[in-house]
């Protein structure tokens, strides 16, 4: 492992975040005193399973979590700025000037009634008013290149797109304004595995080229494996691991990110199945104690006394886990 | 693409023609489905009503003789829709020399009148009032304030209107009860006629407004709840647009379009219920003529009514169906682009 | 043997809405239910009474006649009475004969798909748009009307449209859903599909078509009576109003003879209609939690 | 040989370009041939990405929808055709499970409906107590009690529970083959082990075949036997699956399998991979091969002919591509 200590600085921090989903039934904690942060010009992968939380945490970053949710606690800094003090007016004009987003899904995420063009335009026009008709044009049709769509797009409705196209519309629509962040929501999910690739290249060209900081929520492992380079794992609204993708990958500290590992289909060897069990507690009745205890293989009476907090063992790289800690003490 | 293709013209069309034809086939068979004929049945309810017709018999059969009704049913079926299509309803039994026609063209102009104001009117503050209903951002003052809108939805138009007539023209003397204008005035692009024809609107057109618009308001409600969890909602909110945009360009938008299918569909219901609010208030639309010709027995006439409020509704629906593609691109858009 | 618990697994049946429309139909229910054992329902016919007579809290008010009578000599609470229910019975007919129609067209449209569906649909389609009154008036003006009962048949030529299009519609959707596909594979055939699996999920929807329908065919109905072409000789909500307006009732003041109608109708209008807001609520349940 | 319990032939489905529609037919599945032989128990993988055919195959076979040419024999007897009586004896052989484990449950209903509908139609036990003990012995398979799951509604349960649930129902009728339509695809990575573990002891200990519906090929790598790729309803390559992953021949399936990310941030993607014209595909009327609008390797002739299926090696390895024509694999 390398013990390097990382002096590029952080443009994105959450810190110490929580939301809650007000039920009928009772609060669901969707995230859970959730910490980390995203250091300039790096791709951070966020990753869990369904429900985890990771989708809350990026509508919170972007400080659109819908009622019922609510941000109970915690901060989150974009480049000098924390978000959940600004008024509405200011989040306003730091949303995609700063903070960008490639939403999940690519079937809807555009609006089917207006141009390309219309919806582009909009993202910058509501940030730099004066723009001429000419040069806004200009800009359009050099995004559209820039992702390597064809200029014709420009004049297209959504519906005359595929998927893949859709999703890239989205890319230049999230670098129009070059924002240091851009939070990236299963960028991928729902498209064909060879468009996968395009758009997931795409997405990598971009980031060469402009030295954006990006998250990417995802579940696939090897779409992460493949593009960032730090990556926080998720269970139930907690992060339980955060370190480098090469050591994520090839030693996972945490039992559940070691879980995450082992199951993933692999397409270099045949291999028997490993096959896990276990049950998840009720997410509006989260235990006392380490949140993965029915599922993790070494639990012990530590860890249902009380939470593990997530530690930095070595630079960049945080597991909550009491095993770990006290393996790394020995 | 979208636009107007030749297929979907056509299929609209085809919908035009058929409405039409359906209308007024039900109009024609089904009074001659019930036992006894028209005519038959006529005069009985005026023996019902004014206890004795003079020869009665020489009557059905003289009127029998004129209609055609001895005739064979699919000559006197396709005898009608000839004469439909030529735009001859026949003359007005009530007052023979005169055709039915010149009975109603008079009354068509009020009623149309009337009926594209309160339309428009509905239409446009009903939308309204369910898009700020349906939009998370709605001020909670506004969101408390606007379902007051919606009392008076469910009330059927004419007996709102019976209750404005009655509190607001008889008791509290403030519009005038019943008529198209005061007798006062000459008729004519003069401005006391002007003004004497909307004052004598009023009542009538807030009838039907105040009913209506809540139809719309719901509707919009949740189609605007719908669209407030789109994807492109929410992008649209992500790319820090200003909310009146957001509301406008990505809420409204894109809920008026079921809506714009509604508004073709509650047509009919829309000159239904104005029918009734004219005969409420007098008022020398169809509706008032429709009722004379009922307390006349004016068979032709009622006839003409009913096949031209089915031609009106069948036309609106479709110049609103010509129009709806130029504003929703994907309605025309075919499967060979996917 | 099958268990179906729609109560214990969907609370929303107990919409706010819903009870509150229950309870202003149960009202209305009840006067033509409970009154006839508490008042003469003979009273409600021509030359029973003194004429004109003022309701009670009026100044030359009489107990023997608490909501007055009209010119002719009609007790107005014997009228609505009488004339209450046969309302009522109007719109069940019609929306029921309507609903029937409706389960069977649009099932047999999602079910068959092609030429049937393509012919049911453009049917229902193009007599949505047909203006129902003016229809209905050429219609009723030639047919004799005894009983509400022909006056249902009547209504119900224009009931069948809506429930059509909605069955045919969640028949679309529910065909291709999983549990839909479950059951074939289990071996059920079409009718049990439609029944078992497809009915219990399409009755919200279906509920509230129906409550909508019986609302429309109660305002076709009263539309005609008060023109004056509903059954002349039964009482009727709408018949009262057309007597009281060729009367000139309200010029004259008379308010007692026009106004209770229409305030039973308007509950009666008001009642369905928070029935039927409900049913949408349960049936689309993201409109829950809007406020209206 | 047997009779194999299930033959394809020929299978074709187009849809649309009717009266009404303008657009030309699109052809879904186009002379689509297989066979399914009792035994030996196989898993049979048919692989694609959206669009190429795969689901409309296995409606086909399922009965759900009737196809425009060709037949399918069920012990040698047209599905089509079968009366009242012989349709039930298919349902009994062949069962499904399908990828939404939510929308397989009316939720009107308790899951024990799921079990007692096909206990009505096919005569397996005779009292309660023996269709009972029958239903907890599938449970048990997947590792469920009835206790805990057949009073419950479909909402109270796991995606895990209620997939599992399915696995066990079409095990309890005793077929010969399931249909399993993308059975993992919506559930998440640690549940997808299990439920693929279950296919192969189903296969292994009951001698069940499966035909395997998926765009997932690396879990077909992991535990399928045939396998047969889709592309735009045309068979591009079939033969045994380690085959074609380890040595895929058309230029179509390499591209497939060189897009699949790896789960190791050390090999990543060859960055030189030329974007495919993704909206050039679908436009006109294909001729000749239907890859060919994408392939780096065409030719003039790939333009007016469509291949047939070339031998490319053992275990019956086919591919249709002009390269093999010889039957010289390079």
């Amino acid at each position: 492992m390398i013990h390097r200590i990382n002096e590029t600085p952080k443009i994105l921090e959450v810190k110490d975040l929580s939301v809650h989903y007000f039920t009928s039934r009772g609060a669901v904690i969707a995230a859970n005193s959730v910490n980390f942060y995203l250091r300039q010009g790096e791709i951070m992968g966020l990753v869990g399973e369904s429900g985890c939380g990771k989708t809350t945490v990026a509508m919170a970053i972007l400080q659109m979590v819908q009622s019922p949710g609510k941000i109970t606690h915690g901060e989150i800094w974009v480049d000098g700025e924390e978000l959940n003090s600004l008024s509405e007016r200011e989040l306003r004009q730091l949303r995609w000037r700063k903070l960008a987003l490639v939403p999940q899904g690519a079937m809807n995420s555009l609006n089917p009634v207006l141009k390309i063009k219309e919806q582009m335009g909009d993202a910058i026009l509501a940030h730099e008013r004066q723009l001429g008709r000419a040069t806004l044009k200009q800009r359009i049709l050099q995004l559209l290149d820039d992702v390597g769509l064809p200029a014709r797009v420009y004049e297209m409705f959504p519906h005359e797109l595929s998927g893949g196209m859709k999703q890239r519309v989205c890319i230049a629509m999230a670098i129009a304004l070059n924002p240091p962040v851009i939070i990236a929501d299963e960028p991928t999910s729902a498209l064909d595995v060879v468009v996968q690739r395009v758009v997931a290249q795409t997405l990598l060209d971009v980031k060469k080229r402009l030295g954006v900081s990006m998250l990417m929520i995802g579940h696939d492992m090897g779409l992460q494996a493949q593009m960032v380079d730090r990556v926080a794992v998720m269970y139930a609204g907690n992060l339980v691991e955060v370190g480098p993708v090469e050591a994520i990958f090839e030693e996972p500290l945490h039992p559940y990110t070691q879980l995450l590992i082992e199951s993933i289909p692999s397409i270099d060897e045949r291999k028997p199945l490993k096959v896990t069990e276990g049950l998840t507690h009720d997410l509006r009745n989260p235990p006392p104690g380490c949140i993965f205890q029915f599922r993790c293989p070494y639990v012990t009476d530590e860890c249902r006394a009380g939470r593990p907090p997530l530690e930095e063992i070595a630079p960049d790289h945080f597991v909550a886990c009491f095993k770990v800690k006290s393996a790394r003490l020995a | 693409m979208g636009g107007l293709t030749k297929q979907y013209v056509l299929t609209r069309f085809f919908m035009f023609v058929l409405t039409i034809w359906i209308g007024a086939t039900a109009v024609f068979l089904i009074p001659r489905l019930a036992p006894g004929d028209p005519v038959t049945s006529m005069v009985m309810r005026m023996t019902e009503r004014e206890g004795r017709v003079e020869n009665a018999q020489e009557l059905i059969a003289a009127w029998k003789e004129r209609f055609g009704l001895n005739d064979p049913l699919y000559i006197q079926y396709f005898r009608y829709l000839g004469n439909l299509v030529r735009f001859d309803f026949g003359y007005s039994l009530a007052n023979f020399p005169t055709t039915a026609w010149e009975m109603v063209r008079p009354a068509l102009p009020w009623s149309v009148r009337l009926l594209a104001v309160a339309l428009i009117f509905s239409f446009a503050i009903g939308n309204t009032v369910g898009a700020l209903m349906g939009w998370r951002k709605t001020p909670s003052w506004l969101q408390n304030i606007l379902p007051l809108s919606l009392t008076f939805t469910s009330i059927p138009y004419f007996m709102f209107g019976i209750l404005l007539l009655y509190f607001i023209a008889f008791q509290l003397h403030l519009l005038p009860a019943s008529g198209g204008y005061s007798r006062d005035v000459t008729p004519g692009w003069n401005l006391p006629y002007i003004r004497s024809v909307i004052t004598y609107s009023i009542l009538p057109l807030v009838s039907i407004v105040l009913t209506s618009m809540g139809g719309w308001a719901l509707g919009m409600r949740g189609l605007m709840v719908g669209v407030n969890n789109e994807d492109y909602f929410l992008l649209a909110q992500a790319k820090g647009l200003s909310p009146a945009r957001v509301f406008f360009r990505y809420g409204v938008r894109n809920a008026i379009l079921p809506s714009l299918t509604a508004l073709a569909l509650g047509m009919g219901g829309l000159i239904s219920g104005s029918m009734l609010v004219e005969y409420i208030f007098a008022y020398p639309g169809t509706g008032y003529t429709l009722y004379r010709a009922i307390i006349t027995q004016d068979y032709t006439v009622m006839q003409t009514i009913c096949n031209l409020m089915i031609l009106i509704t069948a036309t609106s629906v479709f110049l609103l169906d010509l129009l709806y593609p130029l504003i929703d691109p994907r309605i025309t858009f075919r499967r060979s682009q996917m | 043997m099958v268990r179906r618990s729609v109560s214990r697994y969907n609370p929303e049946w107990l919409n706010k809405k819903l009870v509150i429309g229950g309870s202003m139909i149960l009202v209305v229910v009840l006067i033509g239910l409970v009154g006839p054992l508490f008042w003469n329902t003979d009273l409600a016919y021509v030359g029973s009474s003194p004429r004109s007579l003022p309701p009670i809290w009026a100044l030359k008010g009489n107990i023997a006649h608490p909501l007055g009578t009209e010119n002719m000599g009609r007790d107005m609470l014997a009228q609505l009475i009488v004339g209450t229910p046969s309302s009522l019975k109007v719109g069940l007919i019609a929306a029921s004969i309507g609903l029937g129609v409706g389960l069977v067209l649009g099932s047999l449209a999602g079910y068959m798909g092609g030429k049937v569906d393509n012919i049911i649909r453009t049917l229902a389609d193009s007599a949505t748009t047909i203006p129902s009154l003016a229809v209905l008036v050429v219609i009723a003006a030639h047919v004799r009307m005894q009983d509400t009962t022909v006056m249902a048949l009547i209504l119900a030529l224009f009931a069948w449209p809506h429930p059509t299009r909605i069955v045919r519609a969640q028949v679309l959707t529910l065909r291709e859903r999983g549990y839909v596909r479950m059951a074939i594979l289990s071996g059920a055939n079409a009718f049990e599909v439609m029944f078992i699996e497809m009915l219990p999920n399409m009755l919200p929807w279906l509920a509230a078509s129906y409550t909508g329908g019986i609302s429309g065919a109660i305002l076709g109905a009263t539309g005609l009576e008060v023109l004056g072409l509903g059954p002349a000789r039964v009482p009727s909500l709408g018949l009262i109003i057309n007597q009281a307006t060729g009367a000139s009732a309200l010029m004259r003041g008379l308010y007692w003879w026009w106004m209770p109608p229409i305030l039973i109708l308007m509950i009666i209008f008001t009642g369905f209609f928070l029935i039927t807001m409900g049913l949408d609520e349960i049936a689309n349940p993201r409109l829950r939690g809007v406020k209206a | 040989m047997a009779t194999p319990i299930l033959q394809i032939k020929n299978a074709t489905k187009t849809f649309g370009g009717g009266f009404l529609d303008s657009a030309p037919p699109l052809v879904a599945l186009d002379r689509f041939n297989l066979e399914i032989h009792e035994s030996p128990a196989r898993i049979t993988t048919i692989a694609g990405e959206s669009g190429s055919g795969k689901t409309t195959l296995a409606n086909a076979i399922l009965g759900f929808m009737p196809l425009t040419e060709g037949h399918i024999l069920y012990k040698g007897q047209d599905i089509g055709q079968m009366d009242r009586r012989g349709r039930l004896a298919y349902r009994k052989e062949v069962q499904a499970i399908f990828q939404d484990p939510y929308e397989v449950y009316n939720p009107f209903f308790r899951v024990q409906h799921i079990f007692d509908m096909a206990m009505r139609h096919f005569p397996m036990a005779r009292t309660k107590k023996e269709a009972r003990a029958l239903i907890e012995d599938a449970l048990k398979l997947v590792g469920l009690r009835g206790d805990e799951i057949l009073e419950k509604h479909p909402h109270q349960l796991s995606g895990g529970q209620r997939q599992r649930v399915m696995v066990a129902r079409a095990y309890m009728l005793q077929p010969r083959l399931i249909v399993a339509d993308e059975p993992v695809s919506a559930v998440d990575a640690s549940l997808r082990a299990m439920i693929l573990d279950i296919m192969l002891r189903l296969r292994d200990e009951h001698g069940i075949s499966f035909l395997y519906i998926t765009h997932d090929l690396s879990t077909a790598y992991q535990i399928g036997d045939e396998m047969v790729i889709l592309f735009q309803g045309v068979v591009a390559e079939r033969g045994h699956t380690v085959d074609i992953i380890e040595h895929p021949k058309h230029p179509y399936v390499q591209e497939l399998i060189a897009s699949i990310p790896a789960p190791n941030p050390k090999h990543k993607w060859d960055t030189d991979i030329k974007l495919p014209p993704e909206d050039a595909t679908r436009l006109q009327r294909v001729y000749g091969c239907r890859f060919y609008a994408r392939c780096p390797m065409r030719m003039d002739r790939c333009k007016t002919e469509p291949p047939p299926l070339y031998s490319v090696g053992d275990n019956g390895h086919e591919a249709s591509c002009f390269l093999y024509e010889a039957g010289t694999p390079r």
